[in-house]
């Protein structure tokens, strides 16, 4: 259903925005990797540094996606190779749950990602940017702020009423 | 203490000893067949014989079975030994007329030649004792199809060395006697090619005669053990010491193939250690030892030219590996310096091939820094010990170091040649005569721009650098990242380039990518500083980002406790409250992303902030 | 000097918070005593009228309970903002959306189908449904709109404090109604309720041990739970260490885990991802399988996580609804 | 709770009430105020000003059914409960027994009896507020007395001050039974698929035995101020079985094997109007029987008897329509199970003519007869041995496919409906609350009400308590919502002329 941009987004030509997560030690590492290596990825995602993956709180990813993301990405360190042990297994299992609550909240799973990108993997913040970006723009725009206005528009009518300060008693 | 003489000298020495001993240590020589510093005294060849003084009355004795006593007087060479002695040597070289130890015995005791002799000419007088028959049944060579030890007369004097050796030293028992006076024999049990047989060659090298040729005993040509350090180029004992400049410098014993870690026995090598060092019931320990810092120098591994087939290693005797060579012209390898190639011949012509698994998509993709400069060095000492013809087959001469460009320099003045193009191939396949039996490097020569093909003797591979093979278990073991290619990785290139992500673990060396020795030295230097800096100190900074407990607001629900990777959260019991180890905490994060009431923050990282930065990011 | 005036009102809710209130007993007596109670619906008729001709923030504390569900009820809820100096959402429906919140992960039209099309009872072949305007013969009766969204109270006007609980004890409540009166009262936007999480008075907390980690989770029908233990320690979903407490962990002493009917702490926003987070960190599988077979304990993450806070959780609702219904359409 | 406590209590509920009466006076419309459980009537006049057609609407509708779907079904006991905080119990009991069916578990002994029994205090808990300060009213104090007074003071000044402490204590003792087992009294959370979460410690019994024989004492003396105070009075005889408060419709209740009231567990037996039973079904049977129909000015549904199909509002022999709650439920039983219920029960028709009885305000009475019997049960039950014993609950091992529970809510037969995956997870569900299956008879009651009371356009104040009688009898708590407390179903009618212009607006006092 989301597959026609809202009529919100209709000028300037709607860009997927893309909230990710990256741990300190593997991929916010491999994202500067990306760019010194000068590799380009799409300019949608933007980056906020945690010091593990397991510090990604589930509050984060869903009020990215409130305040306005149309993906989120985590990226964390390879099984085994977590800075801090386990970590990312902590975010894992989180995730997994994560995606089922999402799924039965409307939210396609495909919008959310958890990825394993070791500190030597610029090129591989590049794919799954480039392919989450991809995936998010086939599914067109999430925009929760703009749904959540739609919903309090049958709010709107009283407000004016009260506005008008003619306020009655609604039925007979 | 017991006093004695031997040949008027006066002797004086502890109780329990063999004169035969004794005498050596006089320096007084006893001939013997038998006697084996690793074997009990035996007494069975009797050329120790000696003429013993004492109370009055002589006797002759094996000085090897005779234990020293008070006042012995003894006479090693008085005419009557001598007497005996020859009338010995005769009848061994009787039986074995062919063996050299005796008859350079013979001479020693001045026989000229062996009355016997004529036992099998048919002139002498008989004297009807019949022996000549049965020495006559003794063939004089081993039959074929015989075990060997099935010694003939002109090998075996009986000494029964071997069999002991065998049985009592080694415990392995493939040797033993059959028959008995003139038939007695040294052979395998019913003749038959010994199972129990290691071919540890014991048996024949102790063989004062050299009768006994191992390969009869049993079938089976002996293990040869390649020298790790000569990289197979020379072998090595079961015992040995690992290189020259190994240090500590002391033997080791290579348990795979030490006898006594298969049967047990042996030991010879603690006999004849004077300082009894060697201690064969050593075990491999494993010692843990704490430490502030770890520094990590766990170096590469080269190639393994055999990656690349098209270049002929282990396919053409002629195709040496860098390193080979490196042992080849070193004055302590198997050579001694002199460059032979595996057949025996001096290379006239030889091929170093550059970038050998270096700044190759197939292999690896990085330069590895130090082959240019190693094939130049080899280059010149080739050409030094063989006077050859050298040819470099380089994609770019990479030579930055100090002085470096100014050796390339002379090499080229001593007339090295050196090709510009990537070599295609090395075959054996000759196209025209003057190639014949030699090794032919395909190559196209870039600054010629044609394909040439040059035949050379020997054939260098300039092997590139690459991570160890468990450079990963290391990394995951110190908790440290690695790059692409599998070297570790520092913490920035430029400001932290001896740092990992690990506080108190430093790098250094080609473990952390390929690089020379002057530039591993200066690493280790800046490692062994940053390790100093830190140990001086005496503790580590604390990580700012640490998590830490609302007191008043947690619950105490215990649910951060187990999340923990560092054991930082404790319930405390008395408060009822969970308590954080900010020593112990190392920042991750984990506990205040999984506290349920949200009583757990982490500085630098608070919700708050992480809600407010989301914000902004989606702020346009 | 007059009494200070107080209203109760109720929205959309069961009545439950209402017999809280009258299970104040002796206590609402003493309340009674101090306070003039201008409007009580189920307790006392009033008129609409008397409320809106009074000066604004006349009343010194409106105490609401119920979601906001139909236009009436938002309507009354502005009125009373305007007439309360203190307008204070009281049980889980008003602070949270409580239970009816659950219906904003279906749309109306789903629900008004099953009603008067697909309830298995039902014999409506004409498909006959309720009009918002029904004339027969010239006679025309209405019926109010319902919205689209449930809302929590705070969603639809500002609301000063919050009493949560589904329902909200009387102990809590008499705190609140002293809190009012002694106008010793907390920053404005408080919950009248402790900060802390409810494992804090649970009496089972002792017993859950501290390396506690989940092979497994159980539904409550699937155990006997023991009756001093912690359900969590018994592998059974208890929202306690994501719930504040106040409500004197009745649920374990019925031998029930807790299903966080009193909200979060001020310091989460979320209660339901806060504790999925808490609970699944803690599972002990590593392998992607058998993480996703222990989760399968757990098999309606929303009616578990967010049973009383769905209309006021971050997603408020399924994202995927229609916005609204063609007031046109009718029903 | 002591006297002293007592005192200020009735001095506080008297200046409480008075306050109330005072806001009454000014009283002249009421918005809606409760979307679920509002009563609203229009009534339509023709030109000689009388009634044409009276619309009793309920303007509530309940999502419940929908958003159950896809929760675990061992949480509907919790979730379903939030239909109403005053009768969670019925909803929870009733949603635990469908669980039941759904696992094929049966609780043990020691299971089964705590629900019983819980639900018996609930019962009377409930009946007793009911009776003392919500209808009871109406007759305690006198139809004819003025509005301010038909209220629990008035009772109490009635009654006497002993027995309004008695009611409150009682009531107040009674719901902390229902704590003591399910954790909160509203709420509460005791039900599981074959049985309860919570046994009965034996060193609790000897209080409960207590509260069971005062329980039983109290309904007694109900039913003897009843009697003294309402039978005694033949104006209020005449006035319950007055032609504007009768109506020929067929009764639903549950019966025990030997067709005796039961509360808890049995089947449904319906009668007709004169009083031969039509049919007697298991709860699974309940969709062949029980049909919904909808008009379009109400959201609440019209149940009916499926085999009869719908007829309209029409009483009579044939008529499809039923009404539940206690008059029913003493119509379509052939007796109590207990003694003194039954001799209560006996009483009942003799005075009232025999069976069955359709004086929709002898609800009142046969609630009281209830009141004595959910009395005597609980006596019983905690003095049954197998009740203390730990062995509550039975854990499930069939899959799961589909359950209907059934129990005698307060206000009527309350029906729960499930049918989930083999994971236990709803897939559909089916709830028809105590007072839909009453929603056709009290229309009916309500309009009949209107048309012998309004004539020539002449319409009274007391025209309404009249009509709210027609309808408190039934203790109407629309879609089992919202039940008035210490106050009335709010109720507002509307009136319109010829042309159809509204005339006249009243609200309920």
């Amino acid at each position: 259903m989301n597959a026609i941009p809202s009529p919100a987004s209709t000028t300037p030509p709607w860009r997927p925005r893309i909230v990710a997560f990256f741990c300190n030690w593997c991929t916010y590492t491999a994202a500067d990797l990306a760019g010194v290596s000068r590799l380009k990825y799409a300019s949608n995602v933007r980056v906020i540094r945690l010091m593990c993956s397991g510090r990604v709180d589930p509050q984060f990813i869903v009020e990215a996606l409130v305040k306005g993301a149309d993906g989120v990405l985590i990226g964390g360190c390879h099984p085994g190779d977590c800075h801090y042990v386990e970590g990312n297994y902590k975010m894992l299992r989180r995730f997994r749950m994560l995606q089922r609550l999402l799924q039965s909240m409307g939210i396609e799973p495909e919008r959310v990602r958890l990825e394993w990108i070791s500190a030597a993997e610029g090129e591989k913040v590049k794919r799954v940017v480039n392919d989450l970006t991809e995936a998010v723009r086939k599914l067109g725009p999430l925009d929760l702020p703009q749904k959540a206005a739609d919903w309090d528009k049958e709010l709107a009518e009283l407000e004016e009423k009260i506005q008008a300060g003619e306020a009655a008693p609604a039925a007979a | 203490m017991i006093k004695l003489a031997i040949n008027g000298k006066a002797i004086t020495t502890e109780p329990g000893r063999t004169v035969l001993e004794v005498a050596r240590e006089a320096g007084i020589d006893i001939p013997t067949l038998c006697s084996h510093e690793s074997l009990p005294p035996y007494g069975s060849c009797r050329f120790c014989i000696v003429e013993v003084a004492q109370r009055g009355r002589t006797r002759m004795q094996t000085s090897c079975t005779l234990p020293v006593g008070e006042g012995m007087e003894v006479q090693t060479h008085s005419a009557r030994v001598l007497k005996i002695r020859t009338i010995l040597v005769e009848l061994m070289l009787a039986r074995c007329p062919e063996s050299e130890v005796l008859r350079e015995m013979a001479r020693e005791v001045g026989v000229p030649h062996c009355r016997f002799e004529r036992v099998r000419g048919e002139k002498s007088p008989c004297h009807h004792c019949k022996a000549c028959a049965l020495v006559a049944e003794m063939p004089l060579q081993t039959p074929d199809g015989l075990p060997s030890t099935f010694v003939s007369r002109s090998g075996c004097i009986l000494c029964g060395m071997c069999v002991r050796l065998c049985d009592d030293v080694m415990k392995i028992g493939a040797l033993g006697f059959e028959g008995r006076g003139m038939r007695r024999r040294v052979t395998t049990p019913f003749r038959e090619p010994s199972e129990f047989c290691i071919t540890c060659g014991a048996c024949s090298s102790v063989c004062p005669t050299g009768a006994i040729e191992l390969l009869r005993v049993r079938p089976q040509a002996p293990r040869p053990i390649p020298a790790e350090f000569e990289l197979g180029l020379a072998n090595r004992k079961p015992i040995y010491i690992p290189f020259p400049q190994a240090v500590p410098r002391v033997p080791v014993i290579d348990k795979e193939v030490c006898v006594n870690f298969m049967t047990g026995g042996c030991k010879i090598c603690e006999d004849n250690c004077q300082a009894k060092a060697i201690d064969h019931g050593q075990q491999d320990r494993i010692q843990e030892v704490e430490v502030g810092t770890v520094i990590v120098a766990t170096g590469f591994k080269t190639v393994d030219p055999r990656r690349m087939a098209y270049y002929g290693y282990g396919v053409y005797p002629g195709v040496y590996s860098a390193l080979e060579v490196e042992r080849l012209v070193n004055a302590s390898g198997p050579t001694g310096g002199e460059v032979r190639l595996r057949d025996g011949r001096t290379p006239k012509s030889v091929g170093i091939i550059h970038c050998v698994g270096s700044r190759d998509k197939k292999t690896n993709r990085w330069c590895s820094r130090v082959c240019c400069m190693y094939s130049l060095k080899l280059a010149h000492l080739l050409l030094e010990h063989t006077g050859a013809e050298i040819y470099n087959f380089y994609i770019d001469m990479r030579t930055p170091g100090k002085g470096y460009e100014e050796f390339y320099d002379k090499l080229l003045e001593e007339g090295v040649q050196f090709i510009r193009g990537r070599v295609g191939e090395v075959t054996d396949w000759a196209m025209t005569p003057d190639e014949e039996g030699k090794l032919v490097i395909r190559v196209e020569d870039t600054l010629a721009g044609f394909v040439r093909r040059i035949p050379v003797d020997m054939v260098v591979l300039s092997t590139g650098l690459e991570p160890q093979a468990d450079a990963q278990e290391v990394r995951r073991l110190l908790n440290m990242s690695c790059g692409s290619e599998g070297f570790f990785l520092e913490r920035h290139p430029k400001l932290a380039p001896v740092n990992t992500f690990t506080d108190g673990v430093f790098l250094a060396g080609a473990c952390q990518g390929p690089r020379d020795i002057p530039d591993t030295v200066a690493q280790a230097g800046a490692a062994a500083a940053e390790a100093m800096v830190l140990i001086d100190k005496g503790f580590t900074e604390q990580e700012p980002n640490t998590a830490y407990v609302l007191e008043n607001e947690c619950s105490g629900c215990k649910s951060c406790v187990p999340l923990c990777p560092y054991s930082a959260i404790t319930f405390d019991e008395a408060k009822q409250k969970a308590a954080i180890n900010e020593a112990l905490c190392k920042g991750c994060g984990t506990c205040a992303a999984s506290c349920p009431s949200g009583s757990i923050g982490q500085r630098l990282f608070e919700d708050q902030e992480v809600f407010s930065e989301i914000d902004g990011v989606l702020a346009d | 000097m007059a009494k200070p005036k107080v209203a109760f009102y109720w929205c959309a809710s069961c009545g439950g918070c209402e017999e809280t209130v009258v299970d104040l007993a002796e206590d609402l007596l003493g309340v009674v005593e101090q306070v003039d109670i201008v409007l009580w619906p189920v307790a006392m008729d009033f008129k609409y009228q008397a409320i809106q001709a009074m000066a604004d923030q006349s009343i010194t504390a409106t105490l609401l309970n119920g979601a906001i569900r139909s236009s009436e009820q938002e309507e009354m809820a502005h009125l009373l903002r305007r007439k309360s100096r203190f307008l204070i959402a009281y049980g889980s429906c008003a602070v949270s959306g409580g239970i009816p919140g659950l219906a904003n992960e279906f749309a109306l039209e789903q629900i008004l189908k099953f009603n008067y099309e697909q309830a298995p009872t039902l014999v409506n072949e004409s498909r006959t449904r309720p009009q918002l305007k029904f004339g027969e013969d010239g006679r025309e009766v209405s019926l109010p709109a319902l919205h689209e969204v449930v809302r929590s109270l705070d969603q639809v006007v500002e609301v000063d404090y919050y009493v949560p609980g589904c329902p909200p004890t009387p102990k809590i409540t008499k705190a609140a109604l002293g809190a009012l009166l002694e106008g010793k009262l907390p920053p404005k936007g408080s919950v009248l309720a402790p900060d802390v999480a409810l494992c804090e008075e649970c009496p089972r907390k002792q017993s859950r041990p501290v390396d506690l980690s989940f092979s497994q989770f159980k539904r409550t029908h699937q155990l006997l739970a023991n009756p001093e233990l912690c359900f969590l320690a018994q592998g059974v979903v208890c929202l306690g260490p994501a719930t504040r407490e106040g409500c004197g962990s009745q649920c374990p002493a019925g031998n029930m885990p807790c299903t966080g009917c009193f909200g979060p702490t001020s310091r989460v926003r979320d209660q339901g991802l806060k504790i999925l987070s808490a609970l699944c960190a803690d599972i002990a599988a590593k392998e992607e399988s058998e993480i996703n077979r222990v989760l399968e304990g757990i098999p309606d993450p929303i009616g578990t996580f967010h049973r009383y806070g769905l209309a006021k959780s971050l997603l408020r609702r399924k994202v995927d609804l229609p916005a609204a219904r063609d007031a046109k359409a009718g029903l | 709770m002591n006297s002293a406590t007592q005192q200020t209590w009735n001095e506080g509920a008297a200046r409480a009430n008075a306050a109330a009466q005072n806001q009454r006076r000014r009283v002249l419309i009421e918005p809606i105020t409760r979307l679920e459980g509002h009563g609203k009537i229009d009534i339509f006049l023709d030109d000689k000003g009388d009634v044409e057609r009276a619309y009793m609407q309920v303007p509530e509708l309940r999502g419940f059914e929908v958003f159950c779907l896809g929760r675990p079904a061992e949480e509907m006991p919790q979730i379903t409960s939030r239909i109403c905080g005053v009768c969670p119990t019925a909803h929870h009991i009733a949603s635990a027994k469908a669980l039941d069916d759904l696992y094929q578990v049966q609780p043990p002994a020691a299971g089964r009896k705590i629900r019983e029994l819980v639900y018996n205090t609930f019962m009377l808990e409930d009946h007793a507020l009911h009776v003392f300060v919500l209808g009871g009213p109406d007759f305690i104090v006198g139809p004819e007395a003025p509005p301010e007074q038909r209220n629990i003071v008035g009772v109490i000044q009635k009654v006497g001050l002993e027995a309004g402490k008695r009611v409150i204590a009682t009531r107040r003792r009674l719901r902390e039974v229902i704590a003591y087992f399910g954790g909160k009294v509203v709420h509460p959370v005791l039900g599981q698929p074959g049985g309860v979460s919570k046994a009965l410690n034996p060193k609790d019994l000897p209080q409960l035995q207590q509260l069971a024989q005062d329980g039983l004492d109290f309904a007694l003396w109900t039913l003897a101020v009843f009697k003294k105070i309402v039978l005694a009075n033949p104006e209020y005889l005449k006035f319950i079985v007055s032609e504007a408060y009768t109506h020929k419709t067929c009764y639903m209740g549950m019966v025990d094997e030997h067709n005796k009231v039961n509360f808890y567990d049995g089947k449904i037996r319906v009668v007709d109007c004169n009083g031969s039973e039509v049919c007697k079904f298991a709860a699974q049977q309940y969709l062949d029987y029980v049909a919904e129909h909808v008009e379009p000015w109400s959201y609440m549904k019209f149940t009916f008897l499926k085999p009869r199909g719908w007829k309209g509002f029409v009483e009579g022999p044939d008529t499809s329509i039923y009404s539940v709650a206690p008059l029913a439920r003493l119509n379509a039983a052939d007796g109590m199970a207990t003694p003194k219920a039954q001799a209560a029960y006996e009483e009942f028709y003799k005075t009232l003519g025999g069976k069955p009885a359709h004086h929709t305000l002898a609800n009142h009475w046969a609630r009281v007869i209830e009141m004595i019997y959910a009395a005597e049960r609980m006596h019983e039950l905690v003095h049954d041995p197998e009740i203390t014993s730990p062995d509550v609950r039975r854990l499930p091992t069939a899959v799961p496919k589909a359950g209907v529970g059934v129990v005698e809510a307060p206000r009527g037969t309350l029906f729960h409906h499930y049918e989930t995956d083999e994971n236990g997870l709803i897939r559909k569900a089916n709830l028809i609350v105590a007072t839909g299956n009453n929603a056709a008879r009290i229309a009916m009651s309500v309009e009949r009400a209107a048309k012998s009371l309004i004539q020539g356009g002449h319409v009274t104040e007391g025209l309404l308590n009249k009509v709210e009688m027609a309808f408190r009898a039934y203790d109407p708590c629309l879609g089992c919502a919202t039940h008035s407390l210490p106050g009335h179903l709010p109720l507002r009618v509307n009136i319109y002329g010829p042309q159809r212009n509204l005339v006249r607006q009243l609200v309920q006092e």
